[in-house]
């Protein structure tokens, strides 16, 4: 599949649109740790009117065996105007991170983005918390950036097997968030001490919101919590996509609005929902 | 003077190029300019609400897809109030695409939607029969021919039947839905096919069944929209894996007045701009000034290239 | 202790790896040994001499092909002098495909076949039925029913009937030619597609039209073998677009107890002994010990994921 | 579609087998005038048992839009056992000689064969006449050095655009062929012409049999002489392949066999057939 390079449009079609098919070039693409690998692609200016917690749809190159037919969804890792970069964090699972792992710096990844409704700080909240646990972190990770814009502290909860979640916490760090590390190698990622961990940050400085996504043992702790300290929240969900946008109607999960199950397509409604109304599966 | 132009009864379009039902929403308008093509073709909507099957919807096989979304619908009244007053802003045949169990309701459906700012329903009859053995109305001339009349008598707007590639009988499809009153046909649907995941021996698909779309449909749908072409003498519209101009020359070469894009758009969400600039490219680089010197121009006299004089095999 | 046996109602291959119809024949002796296969399945043979169709035969379509090959024939006289006695040399079970215009026609050719060293008969009933409207006998349960009775009762030699995907009765034809005595369904054959040279605006195969076979098929035979394997208690031979060891699995998974591998061995000679090789290696690896082990072990119970529980559409 | 490399049995199947598929190796790929590419392979000793007139069936690689699905048949344009070395000239026409002109040295090349019966010089005979035009040259050359082996003298007249014929009329000259060059440029390639060249060698020395290839009016000149001289010949046909081993009877063409047609698989019973019964088209 040729796709067309439009950036020659690229004028006219900024403000207009939101969302553009674009030829990227990769600028590396290197293993973080044992699972993950970081691809950071040089990319035009317009796509890069991003928000937390928004995902592109990546057209995944073909190798060997592997045809990846549909596009990708990858949350957005860190996006930067200024150096006009894009950063996707990712694990190799099949087909089409497959493909993204034998990118090599040079070579072009067609990106369609930034897609969905990202995650919100409200304007009157002035301390917020993100509680993360594995790859998770990829979706989570702008939103430090963003905190810090807003002049809201960030308290990051981050779980993971112990050396797999360093290259974020030092992010985090960066961003002048306050970090907790739980691991399973220290055996302080278990939901007792977790949850010990979120409610001494409630009662003592205060959160006023929480941020999550992925894991469904952190959705339903964080949903007992939000609900008995009456703290709102957001999260950020995954299903399966094709057109990414909101035509197929292929992303759909349902969601607990007040007692009635209602259907909404993460890929535009989400993929970050209201903490309360996600369902865990 | 090269146009684009073509005509789908009273339809007059402006290009041949549009999206297919289920492929294409307002929110396509993200992306590119809506106003550019030559119909808008809405998701198939029926008169009650309904939810769709049951995830995973989607799955990819070598070279296309399967699907089984099913037509989740928020009702003909959501549709009225939200989704006409939306396309009303562009300067494009507004094209709704209905649903329904019984040959009557598919009537009553049609009927609510004969509105100003709708230019034409398509009758989507690939749907379960639910009074009859569940079989897809499309599958059977009888109960394509039983539908057709019954909206026929709903309405004066344009009516496109939608034909199924699930069928052994598509030129009997075909004359039933013209017999009763369709003015066109679109050529075809997805194809019932299915995937397993050998590694957990489940259906990668929640509902087991669903329908091949994209580049592997694109000969059958090709070849039906040929055997329409001759077997009618209202107008096609092909449909089926087109992803580039020479698929959709080859449609229109074979018979089909317009052409309909679906799964392409999910790979290359602005393809239908760029096909509608490929074409015209396509045509000016041909010598070929309009889309009527193409439509049903096959050479199909010609096919064999006479290498064969058999009388006797050695 | 791996095995690969299998069983077709009478027959015990050796493992479940076969050639399709058509894409076979004596001369692939140059490229492997034909000894290693689960059985060897001829080229269909009509009783009279026939020569095919006109050239251009093949085309490519992305990622697939079309034929319209025809039934080239030498007649069974000279299948009987030239091709039994090839395969004799063989321990494997030679099955013969035929075909016919009639119904009686088929059973006089099978009963023709009916000859030490044939240990099966495929019926190709993917022709044109010339007694009726010329459509082919699989299209139709009644058509289909009458050709296998009449060879039913032309020879006691096991039965295969070779379905076709051109037909919206898939269940009512398997089940058709269950009831008359049908020992084994191969499903299925080629579908009817077409494809046009844009610049010179000629189709591309002599005959206008052809069969798909290739990948493409795929997720449609799968599908048919699943819906045959649910629908009849006789075996299911599955055969469309295989060519790997996943594709193998996955129909053995769908409900069929081998398989027929076709298009793929034109384009690698040695393919069907290399899945022979990979199929034990995937077993081995599966810790899965018979073929019986994953004939129609398919989950279709634990198809969805569960996440929608919706009462209503937002 | 990855092909095994079967080089592992290649032992214990030569001698038992004469078809294989080999990953063979690009040697070198270059344009060596207008339309024509000569395409060099190392090859494995097994498939180099050839014959003059034979094919290989290639898997051409993919390229961009192209995905050539079939295999595509080619002439052998020389093979060297003493070398391991296979070569090709082609000509660039469609999706699968554009995937192989994009071949490098180092890059990988599936082929299968060798394929089809090739041309066959009589022990009798002690001088030999080739008569090519254009591409037909591919498929001819080989016989050059088999003319040679076999102490049998050659003539080959070669007609084309003035400057396309030369790396074969070098080839021809190398292995001590007369060589006679008619081109469109000076006016010496019309079929008058060609006719009496022919003429004054048959006349002349004398001429023990004809090879040629493809041109319908080549075939038809020779054929008349051939007639008239009562000189027997050979011609290697073409037509499109699906399998290039007889299995698929896609190839198949009509021969004229005393005035009854009957049709013959390329693949198979040719690609090189008796003159006579060839039929123009
Ligand atoms: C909004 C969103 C953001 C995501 N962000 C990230 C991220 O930042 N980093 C990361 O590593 N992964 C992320 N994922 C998951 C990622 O999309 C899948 O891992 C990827 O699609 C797998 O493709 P594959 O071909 O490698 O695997 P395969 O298993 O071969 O994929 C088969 C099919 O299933 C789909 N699929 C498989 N897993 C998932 C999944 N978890 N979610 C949705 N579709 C899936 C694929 O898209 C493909 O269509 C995100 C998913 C979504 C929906
Ligand atoms: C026995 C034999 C030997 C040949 N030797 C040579 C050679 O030495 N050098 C050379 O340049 N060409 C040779 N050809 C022709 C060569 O096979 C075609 O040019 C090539 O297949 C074109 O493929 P393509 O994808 O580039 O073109 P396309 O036109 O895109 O091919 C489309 C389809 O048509 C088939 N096709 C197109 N032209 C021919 C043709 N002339 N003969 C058979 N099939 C064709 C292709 O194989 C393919 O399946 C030979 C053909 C045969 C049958
Ligand atoms: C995700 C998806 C949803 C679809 N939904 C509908 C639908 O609601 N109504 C309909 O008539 N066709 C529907 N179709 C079929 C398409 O309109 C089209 O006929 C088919 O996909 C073949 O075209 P393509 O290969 O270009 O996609 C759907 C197809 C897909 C892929
Ligand atoms: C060139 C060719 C010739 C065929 N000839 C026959 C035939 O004579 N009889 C038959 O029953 N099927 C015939 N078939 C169909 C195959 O047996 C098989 O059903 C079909 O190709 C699907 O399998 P595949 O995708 O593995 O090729 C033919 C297929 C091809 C490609
Ligand atoms: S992926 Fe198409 S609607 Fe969400
Ligand atoms: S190419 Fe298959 S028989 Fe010749």
């Amino acid at each position: 599949m040729t796709v067309l390079d439009a950036a020659v449009k690229a004028d006219e079609s900024v403000g207009r649109f939101t969302a553009f098919t674009r030829d990227t070039i990769v600028k590396s693409n290197e293993a973080v740790n044992g699972d993950y690998r970081l691809l950071v692609v040089s990319a035009p200016e317009e796509i890069l009117n991003c928000t937390p917690g928004q995902f592109f749809h990546l057209l995944c190159p073909s190798e060997g065996a592997d045809h990846p037919y549909l596009r990708r969804p990858m949350s957005i890792y860190g996006y930067d105007r200024a150096r006009g970069e894009l950063q996707f964090l990712y694990k190799v699972t099949g087909a089409g991170t497959r493909g993204l792992a034998t990118l090599t710096p040079g070579a072009q990844l067609n990106v369609f983005g930034p897609l969905g409704r990202g995650y919100s700080i409200a304007p009157d909240h002035s301390r917020i918390m993100l509680v993360a646990r594995g790859v998770g972190l990829a979706t989570l990770a702008p939103l430090a950036q963003q905190a810090r814009d807003q002049d809201c502290e960030l308290v990051a909860v981050c779980s993971a097997r112990s050396p797999d979640m360093l290259l974020s916490v030092d992010l985090f760090r960066d961003m002048g968030a306050k970090v907790i590390t739980l691991t399973d190698a220290e055996g302080t990622s278990g939901t007792q001490n977790l949850q010990h961990v979120i409610e001494a940050e409630v009662e003592g400085q205060g959160v006023d919101a929480f941020y999550t996504c992925g894991s469904n043992r952190i959705l339903r702790l964080l949903q007992t919590l939000s609900r008995r300290f009456d703290i709102p929240g957001q999260i950020a969900l995954e299903q399966q996509m094709a057109c990414g946008l909101g035509m197929c109607q292929c992303c759909v999960r349902s969601f607990d609005r007040g007692g009635r199950f209602v259907q909404e397509r993460v890929c535009r409604e989400g993929p970050v929902f209201d903490l309360q109304e996600a369902l865990s599966c | 003077m090269l146009s684009l132009e073509t005509r789908i009864g009273a339809l007059a379009l402006k290009n041949p190029i549009m999206p297919a039902s289920g492929t294409f929403s307002e929110d396509l308008a993200d992306v590119l300019d809506l106003g550019a093509l030559g119909a808008h073709v809405t998701k198939t909507v029926t008169s009650e609400t309904r939810n769709g099957n049951p995830t995973p919807r989607v799955c990819e096989v070598r070279g296309a897809m399967l699907n089984s979304i099913g037509i989740p619908s928020k009702g003909v009244a959501h549709f009225l109030d939200h989704v006409v007053p939306f396309y009303s802003q562009f300067d494009v045949p507004l094209i709704v695409s209905i649903s329904a169990g019984t040959a009557d309701e598919f009537a009553r459906t049609c009927a609510a939607l004969d509105v100003p700012g709708v230019a034409g329903i398509e009758v989507n009859i690939s749907c379960p029969n639910l009074e009859e053995d569940g079989k897809a109305f499309a599958m059977r001339p009888s109960t394509t021919e039983a539908v057709m009349q019954k909206v026929r008598g709903a309405t004066a707007l344009p009516l496109w039947a939608k034909l199924s590639p699930n069928t052994g009988e598509t030129t009997e499809v075909a004359q039933a839905a013209e017999a009763a009153g369709a003015d066109a046909l679109v050529v075809c649907n997805t194809l019932l096919a299915m995937a397993i995941d050998v590694e957990t021996r489940r259906p990668t698909l929640g509902n087991l069944m669903g329908g091949l779309s994209g580049p592997s449909l694109k000969p059958i749908a090709l070849r039906m929209s040929y055997q329409c072409a001759n077997a009618v003498d209202i107008p096609i519209i092909g449909c089926g894996g087109i992803s580039t101009v020479e698929d959709v020359v080859e449609f229109l070469i074979a018979g089909a007045t317009a052409v309909q894009v679906g799964t392409a758009t999910f790979i290359e969400a602005g393809i239908m701009e760029r096909l509608i600039a490929d074409l015209r490219a396509w045509m000016q680089a041909h010598g070929v000034s309009s889309v009527a010197d193409l439509v049903g121009s096959v050479r199909d006299q010609e096919a064999g290239d006479g290498m064969l004089l058999a009388e006797g095999v050695s």
